[in-house]
């Protein structure tokens, strides 16, 4: 078990590539002992997560070293700098490997009916694997270029998967517009590691951040890097091919989606917080994302609510959800340099958009998988042919309902938990930002009033007079999550307690992060 | 010393034909005459630099004793010129065949048998 | 001892490279020259990253038959191995997809190939 | 093509997988290694279909074929990085033992092949690998490029 | 309006390119603690000569494997948008 | 445990919940209390259109596009523009990319 | 006395004029070609920096692979 | 099978050539004797179909000394004088060219091949085309003759002097 | 002895793509390319024996045997050919 737990950074990102590798051999035999191995890895993944997470929570951050004699033997000996490739995983890093591991296994069991009707399961399910493969890369890796190296990962096989049904035009379409963005975006981000390398002949992300020194390259190397990963993450105005591809993309597969650009919004926060850190200016940066966040959160919301695509306006809604989360990490990143402030609201500005990413991740997903669904039976996305849907997939609506009512604030879902912490904190620091925030909030609740009311109340229309409900895995699926939500909605104490406080003292305290790779 | 003078002069031979083959580009009015000057030319002063090469790798050799690395030298710069000079008139076919399939006719042509046969 | 480059030449080409890269992703509507773009930006990069490894004077970093004090660094090698790779990898799915694009739209202009807009 | 180019690619194409595999053989002593001579490799098949069109070398050689060679690659590969979990993932635990296990002495030599422990294997994996996937690519897209009606 | 948007931005992006080449280290001085490391044991430690390939598959293993991992993505990618649909 | 208490304020979904039954059941009781008049099934339930017949089942429904008209009427100026700006053409993904990184760059620069 | 330097000024202006020529013309396949050039005068340049893995990787991919995928995808759409 | 070894040894020969002086003096190690073995087999493997050794004729050292003889004998010569035609028409730049059709009457791919080849290296002429069936050739002719043009196809000996009976005594 | 040599061959390269960059057709330019892959080649060998390194002999090799292929595949497009 010891064993288990020192290798287990490594595991969980090499147990999901070895399966996604025997997959194609697997499904020549047989489809069913393909579907029965992915599930299990996944579930094997999740139990990975949690063991090593409460590791983490009870002894501090996870160092593997690649390669080296020992694990934790991070610099050779009689030397100053790493040289290998270094595993770094603390809390922040564990709160998103959670994320990831949950909502692609709820994906995951969705998705083997979902894809039923389609050939090239197995395609489908290695690139599923390696999507997942690439997003947990991301999150536990301590190096800068292996970060690209996986941002690619994840991106190429998200791309892949978002143009799976070649059939539509949009589909292929929208996979295009996602490589081409997330291909110019990650060129940017090695631009700035080789500006990285050529200043300090370093790649290590605790190394780096220990000599950097903001220097003119610097500088132009974190606004590389910023608005790279928030292109990828998709904040206004760089969101123009998140509603494109989110609608494009399966139902599942855009769940996925939604937190592979989570993945990337970690990224930026790392390299804000822990690679700059205190070299930085930070009320400049911090107004930088809060900017950002704010644009992002009042016109994704404005632009959601003329669509006639459940799809496109669900992503849109994205859009407007993550503006929340860099509000919030926004605000603890402008007052990193004043103790006193983050004391009384910075922590608790952080803590509430770091819990806003996990209730997005849960409920943005449950959305994806409802209008999956829905689409799944009627075979259209336009609101506008849809109508009297709730008499006969019940289970569906009541999901949606959750899902919206989370989304919107609604007391007592989670969404109102990390939203109230938002608010509250943010209002310390600058009023207006916080009635723009709940301003946001009412016209997400009217939006979502427009979809429910436009899908599934209404009289039944006689083109939908025998559709039948989704079938069995779709709705375990988003059980899963949902089940979840309300398990959110009702502990948030918990939840807060357990991993979120963690996480955001883990991007406050550059010190231990690079202490744990280079000693003292 | 008379080995460096043969070095020397085919050094010269081989930038000579290279010019050429550059000029020739550039002189001739077509894509089946200036196949003739990228072709040959480039091909034969290729020839007598890499034979330059392969001269001054083997007295090298010779000077350092058998077991010197320059005999690799030797034998890779000669593969790269039997590769040179097995595809370089290859690809010059192809080209011309290109052309020629693509609709480009000899420029001042006093006989075009191909054009006759094939319409 | 041999004098330096004037001007950092190489660094300059580099960013000249990624400056037509950008100009040709943004000025050009045709797909395919997008990937262009798009290729040509990466061959920027990877020169960037060889450049910055280049000792004056250096020999490559074998041990082979070379003196070892003089070696360039093997590192940004190592580095733009990898990213060859991932640009090829990444030039085939683009090009597949905009054959898909062509054969769903008939064109492959960047306007009048779109579906989805506003 | 013509039958000129035909007849120099099949001479070519010899010449070219036999010097691709000394690249991928090779490479832990000269430049070279699994990328660049599965690269090369997979020219040597580019230059098959240009010279005798994908249709004829699919009859021989199928997508599924390359795909489990492929799958086959990034298994070895990945099982040689699992080979040193006794220590840690990556670790080189060949450096010393009878298989490929000399250790060169130190500074310039011309080299030895049974050097470098698992690098060699490592080598030929990925170059495996290569060799499958940029065939599989250039097959593929040559095979639905040619026949402009897919089958719905 | 597009175009002047095009203009000013790509003529600001390039100028700062154009200063960083001006600030970066001159070319041929590279700072090397890394490097030196790798240089001086890879040898010893790997028994490979090729101190590039050392470093590939032993130093930096982890991103050839998230290098193989991306081509074989790509390839299924491929092979997955050009498959053979089913008949109806 | 399920009290989430973050420095300024507190926030406990249980209190909140029974707070929502409360309100529930108080509206139920005031519900019972009202008239008995209304039956189902007779003409009190009838659409009355000013005489005219009742649209059809299907047509009753709202479409999702007259959904907020007046909301867009009303907010013309702002919507007219933001919709043009998502041109759904790539290159204009990219040249948004350019120009923000660039100011963002300028940003750092000037402010520091 | 002509120093080595000389020709790390030549080529990348080679480099960066077969990339402009494929941001001017608008046939695709003068680009391709000129990418072809671009690619070959790139693995000279990591040539003449000493990078012999990287030139031959670069020849490999650059020059045959990435050439093909190109022309493929072109014949598969249209030229212009 | 026969062409899969000479296939074998081809390309055995070939990998030993790339790696010489790997062992003691000029000889090769013995490790590198099994894994080029084991390539070669590989390699053979995939180009054994189209490989052109269909016949044991051309195993005949005395066609290999033949076309020794002829490379340096003939081709070379012929070479040189081509080059310096050239760079003569380069430099004033008279040319009077035109596509001729000759038939120089080979039978197998080798043989055209080394006859295309050969033409296009040498004095003022270009192979373009060539016919599938009937193994004629069309040349590119830079300096095209006048009395050559009097029957078609052309003469040969006019265009490429010597070189089919030279190909045909090596390739067939 | 062989720096002069490389130099003057690039200042060769330059000139030809000059063509590149004129010729009126595609298989103007694919001549170009064609001289271009041969001169780099001989440039490649003549730097090889400049640094007076054995192996970087490799990667004209591989250049020689590569540069067809491109050569082969535009051509076979200009010529409008099924692959």
């Amino acid at each position: 078990m010891d064993k288990l737990i020192t290798h287990s950074p490594i595991l969980i990102i090499a147990i999901p590539l070895l399966a996604a590798f025997l997959t194609p051999l697997i499904s020549r035999v047989n489809e069913k002992a393909r579907d029965v191995l992915v599930i299990t890895t996944l579930a094997f993944v999740e139990f990975l997560v949690i063991i090593l997470a409460r590791d983490i929570y009870a002894n501090g951050i996870h160092i593997y070293t690649l390669g080296a004699s020992s694990p934790t033997l991070t610099i050779p000996e009689q030397y100053m700098v790493p040289v290998r490739i270094i595993l770094e995983v603390d809390a922040m890093s564990i709160f998103m490997g959670i994320i990831s591991a949950t909502v692609s296994l709820a994906a995951a069991v969705y998705s083997l009916s979902f894809m039923k009707e389609e050939t090239g399961r197995d395609r489908f399910y290695t690139l599923l694997l390696l999507m997942i493969v690439g997003m947990f890369g991301m999150e536990f890796t301590g190096d800068m270029f292996n970060l690209f190296v996986f941002l690619e990962i994840a991106s190429i096989s998200g791309a892949a998967l978002a143009a799976f049904r070649t059939r539509f035009t949009d589909a292929v379409e929208g996979g295009f517009k996602y490589i081409i963005i997330s291909s110019a975006g990650a060129l940017v981000v090695l631009f700035s590691v080789g500006i990285f390398y050529a200043q300090y002949n370093l790649l290590n992300i605790a190394a780096l951040a220990q000599v950097i020194q903001y220097t003119m390259l610097d500088k132009i190397a974190l606004a590389l890097l910023v608005i790279a990963f928030a292109m990828k993450l998709g904040g206004v105005p760089l969101h123009m091919w998140v509603p494109d591809t989110y609608a494009a993309a399966p139902a599942g597969i855009t769940a996925m989606l939604v937190v592979s650009s989570q993945a990337c919004m970690y990224a930026l926060f790392r390299v804000c917080f822990t690679l700059y850190g205190v070299t930085l200016n930070m009320a400049t940066v911090g107004w930088i994302v809060i900017i950002l966040g704010m644009l992002s959160m009042f016109v994704g919301v404005t632009m959601a609510i003329p669509q006639i695509d459940i799809k496109r306006l669900m992503s849109y809604h994205a859009i407007s959800q993550s503006g929340y989360m860099l509000l919030g990490v926004g605000v603890g990143l402008a007052v990193l340099g004043n103790p006193e402030a983050l004391a009384t609201y910075g922590r608790e500005a952080m803590s509430g958009g770091i819990f806003h990413i996990i209730n997005h991740a849960l409920y943005k997903g449950l959305l994806f998988l409802t209008a999956g669904a829905l689409f799944y039976r009627t075979g259209t996305r336009d609101l506008n042919k849809m109508g009297g849907l709730g008499h006969n997939m019940k289970f569906t609506s009541i999901f949606f309902i959750i899902g919206a009512l989370s989304i919107s604030g609604i007391p007592p879902f989670n969404g109102f938990a990390s939203k109230i912490m938002i608010y509250e904190s943010v209002y310390r620091f600058n009023p207006i930002l916080a009635v723009i925030a709940m301003l946001v909030s009412i016209i997400t609740l009217a939006s979502f009033t427009k979809a429910f009311q436009s899908a599934f109340t209404g009289p039944q229309l006689p083109q939908y007079k025998d559709v039948k409900e989704a079938p069995r895995s779709m709705l375990i699926g988003m059980g899963i999550l949902a089940s979840i939500i309300i398990f959110f909605s009702l502990f948030p104490g918990l939840i807060v307690g357990w991993i979120v406080y963690p996480a955001a003292d883990a991007l406050i305290n550059q010190a231990i992060y690079i202490s744990a790779v280079m000693g003292g | 010393m008379i080995l460096n003078i043969i070095i020397y002069i085919f050094i010269a031979i081989g930038c000579f034909f290279n010019m050429m083959a550059a000029l020739g580009l550039h002189r001739f009015p077509d894509v089946y005459t200036r196949l003739h000057a990228g072709t040959k030319c480039t091909t034969f002063g290729s020839i007598f630099l890499i034979l330059a090469v392969v001269i001054q790798s083997i007295s090298a050799w010779v000077a350092e004793g058998l077991s010197s690395p320059q005999s690799i030298l030797t034998l890779h710069a000669l593969i790269a010129l039997v590769a040179i000079l097995l595809t370089n008139p290859t690809s010059a076919h192809a080209i011309g065949r290109a052309a020629h399939r693509s609709g480009i006719k000899p420029a001042r042509a006093v006989v075009d048998d191909l054009e006759k046969e094939k319409p | 001892m041999m004098v330096g480059i004037p001007f950092n030449v190489p660094f300059l080409a580099v960013a000249a490279l990624i400056g037509i890269a950008f100009y040709i992703i943004l000025s050009q509507r045709n797909l395919i020259k997008l990937v262009m773009g798009l290729g040509i930006m990466a061959s920027g990069v990877n020169l960037f990253l060889v450049t910055l490894g280049y000792r004056e004077g250096g020999v490559a970093p074998i041990y082979t038959h070379a003196p070892i004090e003089r070696m360039v660094l093997p590192v940004p090698q190592a580095l733009t191995l990898t990213s060859i790779v991932i640009a090829v990898a990444t030039l085939a799915l683009m090009l597949s997809m905009v054959v898909h694009i062509y054969r769903h739209t008939g064109s492959i202009d960047s306007e009048e190939s779109r579906t989805m807009k506003g | 093509m013509s039958k000129i180019v035909r007849t120099m690619s099949s001479i070519l194409s010899l010449f070219i997988f036999v010097y691709g595999s000394y690249i991928i053989m090779h490479g832990h002593l000269t430049p070279g290694g699994g990328f660049q001579g599965g690269a090369v490799f997979a020219s040597g098949v580019a230059l098959l279909i240009v010279a005798f069109g994908s249709q004829n070398l699919h009859k021989s050689l199928k997508e599924h074929h390359l795909s489990i060679l492929e799958s086959g690659g990034a298994l070895i590969f990945i099982g040689l990085a699992f080979g040193g979990i006794a220590t840690v993932f990556f670790y080189n635990f060949l450096v010393g033992s009878p298989i490929f296990g000399h250790i060169p002495p130190p500074g310039p030599n011309p080299g030895d092949i049974w050097t470098a422990g698992v690098i060699p294997f490592m080598n030929l994996a990925v170059g495996l690998k290569v060799i499958a996937g940029l065939s599989a690519i250039l097959l593929v897209m040559a095979l639905a490029t040619t026949i402009t009606e897919v089958e719905e | 309006m597009r175009k002047i948007a095009m203009a000013a931005s790509l003529s600001v992006f390039i100028a700062f390119l154009i200063a960083a080449t001006l600030v970066i280290h001159p070319f041929g001085y590279p700072p090397s603690q890394m490097d030196d490391y790798i240089i001086e044991n890879a040898q010893s430690e790997t028994g490979a000569n090729n101190v590039v390939t050392a470093v590939v598959f032993d130093y930096r293993g982890f991103d050839t494997l998230g290098e193989a991992t991306i081509l074989f993505t790509a390839v299924t990618g491929v092979v997955m948008l050009f498959r053979r649909r089913k008949k109806e | 445990m399920a009290t989430l208490e973050f420095g300024l304020d507190f926030w406990n979904p249980i209190v909140c919940i029974t707070a929502f039954l409360v309100l529930i059941a108080g509206t139920y009781l005031l519900r019972s209390r009202g008239q008995k008049k209304y039956k189902k099934g007779t003409a009190q339930t009838q659409i009355f259109l000013s005489g005219e017949e009742p649209p059809s089942v299907e047509q009753r429904h709202i479409k999702a596009h007259n959904i907020y008209w007046g909301f867009f009427q009303a907010l013309k100026g702002y919507y007219d523009p933001t919709i043009k700006a998502h041109t759904g053409i790539i290159n204009d993904y990219i040249i948004w990319f350019t120009a923000i990184a660039t100011a963002t760059a300028a940003i750092l620069f000037i402010v520091g | 006395m002509i120093e080595p330097g000389v020709l790390h000024i030549i080529v990348p202006i080679l480099i960066v004029a077969c990339a402009l020529l494929v941001a001017i013309l608008k046939d695709l396949i003068v680009a391709v070609i000129s990418l072809a050039a671009m690619s070959l005068l790139l693995a000279l340049e990591f040539y003449l920096l000493q990078a012999p893995d990287v030139a031959i990787a670069e020849a490999g991919v650059g020059a045959a692979i990435s050439a093909a995928i190109y022309i493929l995808a072109i014949r598969a759409t249209k030229r212009r | 099978m026969r062409t899969f070894l000479i296939t074998t040894a081809c390309a055995f020969l070939l990998y030993l050539l790339l790696t010489t002086a790997s062992g003691p003096l000029f000889l090769w190690s013995k490790e590198e004797l099994i894994i080029g073995a084991i390539f070669a087999l590989i390699v053979a493997a995939i180009v054994r179909k189209i490989f052109p050794v269909k016949n044991l004729r051309l195993l005949n050292p005395k066609r290999w000394f033949l076309f020794l003889a002829y490379f340096f004998g003939i081709f070379l010569p012929a070479m040189a004088k081509a080059n310096v035609d050239v760079a003569y028409r380069v430099i004033t730049g008279r040319i009077n060219p035109g596509i001729v059709r000759i038939s120089p009457n080979l039978k197998t791919d080798l043989g055209i091949t080394m006859l295309a080849n050969s033409i296009t290296l040498t004095p003022g002429t270009l192979s373009v085309e060539v016919d599938e069936e009937t193994n004629d050739l069309y040349v590119h002719w830079i300096n095209v003759k006048k009395e050559a043009l009097e029957k078609i196809p052309r003469d040969c000996k006019y265009v490429c002097g010597k070189f089919p009976d030279w190909a045909r005594r090596i390739a067939e | 002895m062989w720096l002069p040599v490389a130099i003057f061959l690039a200042v060769c390269i330059a000139i030809i793509l000059v063509r590149l960059f004129l010729g009126p057709t595609p298989p103007d330019r694919l001549v170009g390319l064609d001289t271009l892959n041969t001169l780099v080649i001989v440039s490649m060998v003549i730097l090889g024996a400049s640094f007076n390194e054995v192996i970087y002999i490799d990667v004209a090799i591989v250049y020689a045997l590569l540069s067809f292929v491109t050569t082969l595949f535009i051509a076979k497009y200009i010529e409008k050919g099924g692959f």
